[in-house]
């Protein structure tokens, strides 16, 4: 696997006759959607194996809003999907979706990685799309959409409510994904509001409504924490949040995730993540219908969409959202007054937040949230890097001033921020 | 017209088979019905789908974890106790394996020796969860559905946290999955059709089936089990010892489903990843599997196939129909009520007169 | 500190309410001598009928009826099988709860993403919810053991034949208690959607039924003490969590598995201690009543 | 007591009739009734006789809606009724008192009356039957403590209770099934002034009883059955005790039944193989139900332990057998202490025979399959096998024959071979010759004595005082929650009879 990081170099030297733009040193594939100009079939095939129900609310869910989205898009396109498949099991789903000849295969989890390459290798003609992993082969390759950007400008609007400093954070797995949107949460706090920690409770499971509900009234009620923000895949958060509001007069600010989740708590949800796989599939789609991606030239491919591509915005009432926020908190926001660290001049909040949105829209990236100078702590176990030194469990991670961290320091990523409370 | 219905005092063996196709096939027939009314779906895709989960090969893929779970539990089923502790037993053995693959085991060590050895392991793992559960049973009569129950949820719990924890891969990016496991250590598949076969298992099953066919049918502890399954007074009064009757079916039914759970780690994973997701749910499957074979080992073989064509035609109906896995679980709900209610013709004599 | 007290004590009440009741109705069903396994899979059912109710109907209350209806006729299988048709409860029960997983899917699938219109406050309300849970534990106790309608039930349970020969139909009185029970266990998982997390997506509310029929024994079959464990139970839920931070670090999935522990070393205290001679199941637990039982 | 008969005074102008007419019913292979039409008329005592296993507790259990018919027909008052089950039963006023008293254990007195009341409804409490209870019972002299749990209760009192629930029905007809079987004369005596008193109330009474002198003594009418048929059905005067022998016994053995010659003998002077001493037996429910038992069985002899049921017969032998834990003092077989002996020890060593035996079969398996039940006769060869099966005359086919599809009678026979198989030095028998018919009793009385004549040492706890009398040669008997010693000289029925109060 060391091989990992050539991957990456090859990938941008490689890709540049696809890539409309690159930022910061990772590419991210067009968000443009080429249209086909040479036709290869009469119609496409396409098959999704999710993890788990599509009636999460989640992960799925939002996958699956895309498959929809993607299906409406192109007339040429026939789509299905299985759902709730075992991981132990996916390689003969697969099987089944070659042998009905189906041309296009995505599977959307992290824990297909291994049986995605299998497949991908007993089935050389057909090709394959695996979210959220980092293996490829020649007819698969990888996308993921993340969310750290958005979490850093949720983190901008929780630091500025925060009046206890202390901010919840409900985490379904303490993972690399989820490490990364809590650290840039928290540094989006710190940047409106030094003094601030993020407590994280980590519930163990992605569908827990119970657990997640309990997490958050603990984070409230025993740790005192005023805004909540959360990863895992119910609104349990959200609701819990707008039950302490109808019950107690008290609002805990809250931020959506994965779907919108607006009408789980009108009075208490600020803003949020929203995804659009849609935007990605159709890329995808189209791609493979015109006969860009083959079952040869994959290996390299690797998208990794971030704001700039439009795959994720901020917001929480609908998927066609842009930067949306809770009207109440819209005011609120524009009473605040910050400094924007970058110039230094004084702004209010919300055209801070507007203006770092803005910011990381822009294909060249003018600004990423992990830009030194960040501290925090090694959490993992064993394999800790970054910017290629080795930690061990416990070490202080420094990121000196003015460096950004790359692609696979983010992909990785096994330390927290300082002002993380998270168990040791 | 008039129901007469009579307890019957002996049972003919015949009835049992009969029984159980016609529960299959009632199952079936019913699902096709509620399917062609309430989502439309046309009976010969039905049909077709049932015919695809019974052909497919990857049928046998999932043949090999439930039959082996299935086989275990014949033998505590047999004696009337319930575990249903196999999930949490294959995972153990799942775990076992990849710690001693990974932590253990000098690497230049022979497979031939290295992958027996696992097994062994294994075997033990998972004998020694159900332990728990028999030895609570055996010692304070507790409930051992309850035991095996909160076992199952215990060990997936203890398997994160390793997974999560202390034994997160370093090779895998932080992501919670373990190292791979050396290379010299893996089960390798023969591929028949285009589906990867685990032969060792497979000739695994086929051994315990006969060994365990052999110890029901011709040993006098075979007999203990049958008798105190069948009535726990007469096994007590005949001396029968209720303690090694429970703790060895545990034993045996927790061991193979161990053996499963490594045959999942080492011919399928290759690593241990979020525990739950190590099994696909086989050891509750099994229940079914040891239940339609009415504890028969031979016959475990077969159940354990018709259960794997039906995880299948589950799979085909959500891939050709569009169906939900809700309603995959409804069938296989739907197919143990089934068998189990038909069971009154086993015990009773139902004569109609007009 | 008073206000977090009170909060602490409100979310343990809350949480447990559910559990609580769920094990009231199996209290019933093992009065009379039938295990329901069942009640894991109704809780389910019951979290998503009440969900897909409430948003057809605006009406939470008619949601839980509704809840109730369809439990008790789903329970009302089981019921069946395990009585009138004397199969195998143990399996007759596992089938439901998978039967019921399904159908939980199926009927709440169409709903996701929607949130309920209206919502049953238990939080605000603790005491009252608190002061109904324990009327309704004297209420049940008083049922089964100061009422004829409760000797019946237990007579069914403790000794068929005798019951039989004094002119109760077992298998009907059974059959009533498991349809009970298994709608009891369906409006707990109506209460848990509706009351407590408020939210439904698929799987909601896997897992308490089994907590719940361990609750059964826990409780010694009495529904005197069924709210004791449900608190503690609730409780631990509730309060656990803050034990993964620092200064304690504790793992989330070990602290996971402590609600499993918990209930298998309270089995064991209840089955190895001299607590053991108050341990009386129904004599007749998970046997079946034959009308012509051959003697000799 | 009869001062108040005249409160309750006649049922309706007419008394009830009861006809049942073609009644037949079949339990697998046994033809429990073939045919049997019978006519019943209020104000008459109608005394079911035969001998056991003639079919008269089905017919009871049919009555009474226990079991269900498979042909025939039940007329009352010239209506047809149908009943289906217990409740159909009692709606149309038929009550049963069973042999051994249906009550739940686990409950009080009031609440087992309670229920089975139809009248109260649902939500009634006990409070509101005992004032009500307590009127009748004092009525009938049935006096009883109604907040006792009725495991807590003797043999005579349950049946008091059983007798009061019927009552609080108030049916048109009552069965009692062997109702005296269990208790003693003074306690006889109470029960047949109450059935005459029932009688004047122009009730239907049905008793069922194996005991000719009492069906002479209280019958008016009497119908015999044997094999489950109706032999004969006619009023009393019109039968004697002679003719009556000749209709419950085809071959007129009965007479010898009781008549063989049998030397006891004295065998103090050998091996003790069973020493019990001052042990104290429990109950079910951890109640002490014998005190200080000692008793010695010597090699060679037959020790007879007379008792009714429900004082501690069966749980004697349990204790001895080693199923049953004992509260004080110690059990030796051979020497060994039982407390300290494994199961399969005991088991392999001491032929048990239980009071109810299908507890010691697996009726799903065959003959051969039961005949290996304990370790030592795992090996047994078929054709030894096939010997015991031939001496014991058990009908059964073949060894591969399924158990379930033997009669009582059989099985009870099968047991008992089994037990004798195994060789033990000690044989425990709880009611061995229960179910059987006479040929049977004498083969199993034979083989006992044949096999303490080879030096076994057997022990006999029986119900039937007739049995232990005649087969016994030392004997003792359970009175006063403890045993006693009774010299066997012929005065022993006598002393026997005292001592069972």
């Amino acid at each position: 696997m060391s091989s990992r990081r050539d991957f990456i170099k090859l990938a941008a030297a490689g890709i540049a006759g696809l890539a409309v733009g690159a930022g910061a040193g990772y590419y991210s594939a067009p968000k443009e959607i080429v249209q086909p100009t040479t036709q290869v079939k009469e119609t496409l095939k396409a098959a999704w194996i999710y993890v788990g129900p599509v009636g999460d609310y989640g992960w799925t869910h939002a996958h699956d809003v895309g498959r929809r989205e993607a299906e409406a898009a192109f007339d040429w396109l026939e789509t299905d999907y299985v759902e709730s498949v075992k991981v132990g099991e996916t390689e003969e789903v697969i099987s089944r979706y070659v042998n009905q000849g189906y041309d296009v295969i995505f599977t959307t989890s992290f824990d297909f990685m291994n049986q995605t390459y299998n497949a991908s290798v007993n089935h050389p003609d057909t090709i394959f799309f695996h979210c959220s992993g980092y293996r490829r082969n020649k007819n698969m390759g990888t996308y993921f959409a993340d969310f750290y950007q958005i979490y850093y400008l949720n983190g901008l609007m929780a630091g500025a409510l925060s009046k206890s400093d202390k901010i919840g954070y409900v985490a379904a797995h303490l993972i690399p994904e989820v490490i990364r949107h809590i650290n840039a949460f928290t540094i989006g706090i710190n940047e409106v509001n030094p003094g601030a920690t993020v407590y994280v409770i980590e519930i163990g499971a992605w569908y827990a409504p119970d657990l997640a509900r309990e997490a958050a009234a603990t984070l409230v009620e025993q740790l005192g924490c005023d805004v909540l923000a959360f990863t895992e895949d119910t609104p349990s958060t959200i609701q819990y949040a707008q039950s302490y509001f109808e019950d107690n007069g008290v609002s805990i600010p809250v931020f959506s995730h994965y779907s919108p989740m607006y009408e789980y708590g009108r009075d208490v949800v600020v803003s949020g993540q929203i995804v659009r796989w849609g935007i990605l599939y159709k890329d995808i789609l189209a791609k493979v219908y015109a006969g860009l991606y083959t079952n040869k030239n994959l290996e390299n491919v690797d998208y990794w969409y971030l704001l700039d591509s439009g795959a994720v915005d901020v917001g929480a009432q609908s998927y066609d959202d842009e930067l949306w926020i809770n009207p109440k908190y819209v005011s609120i926001f524009n009473n605040i007054s910050v400094t924007d660290k970058l110039t230094g001049e004084a702004v209010s909040l919300q055209q801070l937040i507007e203006r770092r949105y803005s910011q990381m829209r822009d294909p060249n990236l003018a600004f990423d949230p992990f830009t030194g100078p960040l501290s925090g702590v090694m959490w993992v176990e064993q394999g800790g890097e970054v910017l290629g030194h080795k930690y061990n469990k416990g070490d202080i991670v420094k990121v000196p001033e003015g460096v950004r961290l790359g692609h696979d320091d983010l992909w990785n990523m096994g330390w927290f921020h300082e002002n993380v409370v998270v168990q040791e | 017209m008039k129901l007469v219905v009579r307890r019957r005092f002996y049972k003919h063996t015949y009835l049992k088979i009969v029984l159980t196709v016609a529960a299959i096939g009632l199952t079936l027939l019913i699902s096709m019905v509620i399917l062609y009314l309430a989502s439309n779906i046309p009976p010969e895709d039905f049909i077709y789908a049932v015919y695809m989960g019974l052909i497919d090969p990857s049928t046998l893929r999932y043949l090999i974890p439930l039959t082996l779970c299935g086989l275990g539990l014949t033998l505590p089923y047999k004696a009337g106790i319930w575990n249903i502790g196999s999930e949490g037993q294959l995972l153990s053995g799942a775990i076992i394996a990849t710690y001693i693959a990974l932590y253990i085991y000098p690497t230049d060590i022979n497979p031939i020796i290295g992958i027996p050895l696992l097994l062994i392991a294994s075997f033990m793992a998972g004998a020694a969860t159900a332990l728990v559960a028999g030895f609570l049973k055996a010692r304070y009569n507790l409930n051992e559905i309850l035991s095996t129950l909160m076992l199952n949820y215990i060990i997936i719990g203890l398997g994160n946290y390793l997974v999560y924890g202390p034994w997160r891969g370093a090779t895998q990016y932080g992501y919670p999955r373990t190292d791979i496991i050396p290379s010299q250590l893996w089960i390798t598949n023969i591929e028949i059709l285009g589906i990867r076969i685990n032969m060792t298992l497979i000739i695994i099953i086929l051994a315990s089936a006969l060994a365990l066919n052999y110890i029901i049918k011709h040993t006098r502890f075979g007999y203990d089990i049958t008798v105190y399954g069948l009535n726990r007074d007469a096994a007590i009064y005949s001396g029968i010892s209720p303690e090694k009757v429970i703790i060895l079916t545990m034993l045996i039914s927790g061991g193979l489903a161990g053996l499963a759970g490594a045959g999942e780690v080492l011919a399928i994973h290759r690593q241990l990843i979020r525990v739950q997701d190590v099994s696909a749910g086989y050891g509750y499957m099994a229940i079914l599997v040891a239940w339609l074979s009415r504890m028969d080992p031979m016959a475990t073989i077969l159940s354990g196939y018709l259960v794997a064509a039906l995880i299948s035609t589950g799979y085909t109906l959500q891939i050709l129909a569009g169906l939900t896995i809700g309603a995959v679980n409804l069938f296989i709900g739907g197919l143990l009520v089934l068998a189990t209610a038909l069971d009154f013709l086993l015990e009773y004599e139902v004569e109609i007169r007009w | 500190m008073v206000g977090i007290a009170e909060e602490i004590i409100s979310r343990m009440v809350v949480a447990s309410t559910p559990l609580f009741l769920a094990t009231l109705g199996e209290i019933y069903t093992e009065r009379s001598g039938v295990i329901n396994l069942g009640v894991e899979g109704l809780f389910v059912l019951g979290a998503s009928i009440s969900f897909t109710a409430t948003i057809i109907t605006g009406d939470p209350y008619i949601a839980l009826l509704a809840t109730i209806v369809l439990g008790s006729v789903i329970g009302g299988i089981h019921g069946f099988v395990s009585t009138y048709l004397k199969g195998r409860e143990i399996l007759s029960g596992l089938a439901i709860t998978l039967f019921a997983y399904g159908l939980a899917s199926i009927l709440g699938r169409p709903f996701v993403g929607l949130s309920l219109p209206t919502r049953i406050n238990l939080a605000n309300n603790y005491i009252y919810l608190l002061i109904i849970n324990i009327l309704l534990a004297i209420l049940s106790w008083t049922i089964l053991f100061k009422l004829k309608i409760g000797a019946i039930i237990r007579a069914c349970g403790e000794d068929p034949s005798s019951a039989y020969v004094m002119g109760v139909d077992v298998d009907k009185v059974r059959l009533a208690t498991t349809m009970l029970g298994s709608g009891i266990a369906s409006l707990a998982g109506g209460i848990y959607t509706l009351g407590y997390i408020q939210v439904w997506t698929e799987g909601a509310g896997m897992g308490w039924g089994w907590i719940a029929i361990a609750n059964v024994i826990v409780s010694l079959w009495n529904p005197i003490l069924a709210p004791i464990f449900s608190l503690i139970y609730g409780g631990i839920n509730s309060m656990i969590w803050l034990l993964q931070l620092p200064p304690y670090n504790i793992s989330p999935y070990l602290l996971g598995t402590t609600p499993y522990l918990i209930t298998l070393i309270t089995l064991f205290i209840i089955v190895a201690t001299p607590i053991k001679k108050y341990v009386k199941p129904p004599a007749a637990l998970g046997i079946k009543f034959e009308r012509e039982e051959r003697t000799i | 007591m009869f001062r108040n008969r005249e409160v309750i005074g006649l049922v309706g102008s007419t008394p009830t009739q009861l006809f049942i007419n073609g009644l037949s019913k079949r339990f697998g292979p046994i033809h429990a009734l073939k045919n049997v039409s019978i006519e019943f008329r209020g104000g008459e005592i109608h005394i079911i006789l035969g001998e056991n296993g003639a079919g008269k507790t089905t017919l009871a259990k049919i009555l009474s809606g226990i079991y269900r018919l498979d042909e025939g027909e039940i007329t009352i008052n010239g209506t047809p009724v149908k009943i289906r089950n217990t409740k159909d039963a009692l709606r149309n006023g038929i009550a049963i008192v069973s042999q051994y008293p249906k009550l739940i254990e686990e409950m009080t007195v009031a609440e087992n009356l309670l229920i089975a009341l139809d009248y109260y409804g649902p939500l009634t409490t006990p409070r509101s039957v005992i004032e009500r209870a307590v009127e009748l019972a004092d009525k009938y002299g049935l006096h009883i403590d109604m907040d006792k749990y009725i495991y807590s209760l003797s043999f005579s009192e349950r049946q008091r209770v059983e007798i009061l629930k019927a009552l609080l029905l108030n049916p048109s007809v009552l069965i009692l099934d062997e109702p005296t079987t269990l208790l003693t004369p003074n306690e006889k005596r109470g029960l047949y002034r109450f059935i005459e008193m029932l009688k004047q109330e122009g009730k239907i009474v049905i008793v069922i009883t194996h005991k000719i002198d009492e069906a002479l003594e209280i019958g008016d009418r009497i119908t015999i059955l044997r094999d489950g048929k109706v032999i004969v059905s006619l009023p009393k005067e019109k039968l004697t005790k002679d003719m009556i022998i000749k209709y419950m016994f085809s071959d007129g053995a009965e007479e010898n039944k009781y008549n063989q010659i049998f030397i006891r003998r004295d065998a103090s002077n050998r091996n003790a193989v069973l020493v019990v001493e001052g042990v104290d037996v429990i109950d079910d429910y951890g109640y002490i139900i014998l005190k200080n038992v000692n008793l010695k069985v010597f090699e060679g002899e037959i020790v007879g332990v007379a008792g009714i049921a429900g004082t501690g017969l069966k749980e004697l032998g349990e204790s001895i057998y080693g199923l049953r834990k004992i509260a004080r003092g110690q059990i030796v077989i051979n020497g060994r202490s039982v407390s300290y002996m494994k199961r399969e020890e005991i088991a392999n060593n001491v032929g048990f025979i239980p009071d109810n035996i299908v507890k010691t079969l697996v009726l799903e398996l065959e003959v051969e399959k039961n005949f290996r039940l304990k370790k030592s006769l795992w090996s047994i060869t078929l054709d030894a096998m096939e010997r015991y099966i031939n001496k014991f005359r058990i009908k059964a086919e073949s060894p591969n024959q399924n158990t379930g599809t033997l009669s009582g009678g059989n099985l009870q026979k099968l047991v008992v071979s089994r037990e004798v198989a195994l060789k033990p030095k000690l044989l425990i028998a709880t009611n061995p010759t229960k179910a059987l018919d006479h040929i049977s009793i004498n083969v199993i009385h034979g083989i006992f004595r044949e096999y303490a004549s080879n030096g076994g040492a057997v022990l006999i706890l029986s119900e039937d005082i007739d049995e232990v009398l005649r087969i016994s040669d030392r004997i003792y008997v359970i009175s006063n929650n403890t045993i006693k010693p009774v010299d066997s000289n012929k005065d022993a029925r006598k002393l026997m009879m005292e001592l069972l109060t």
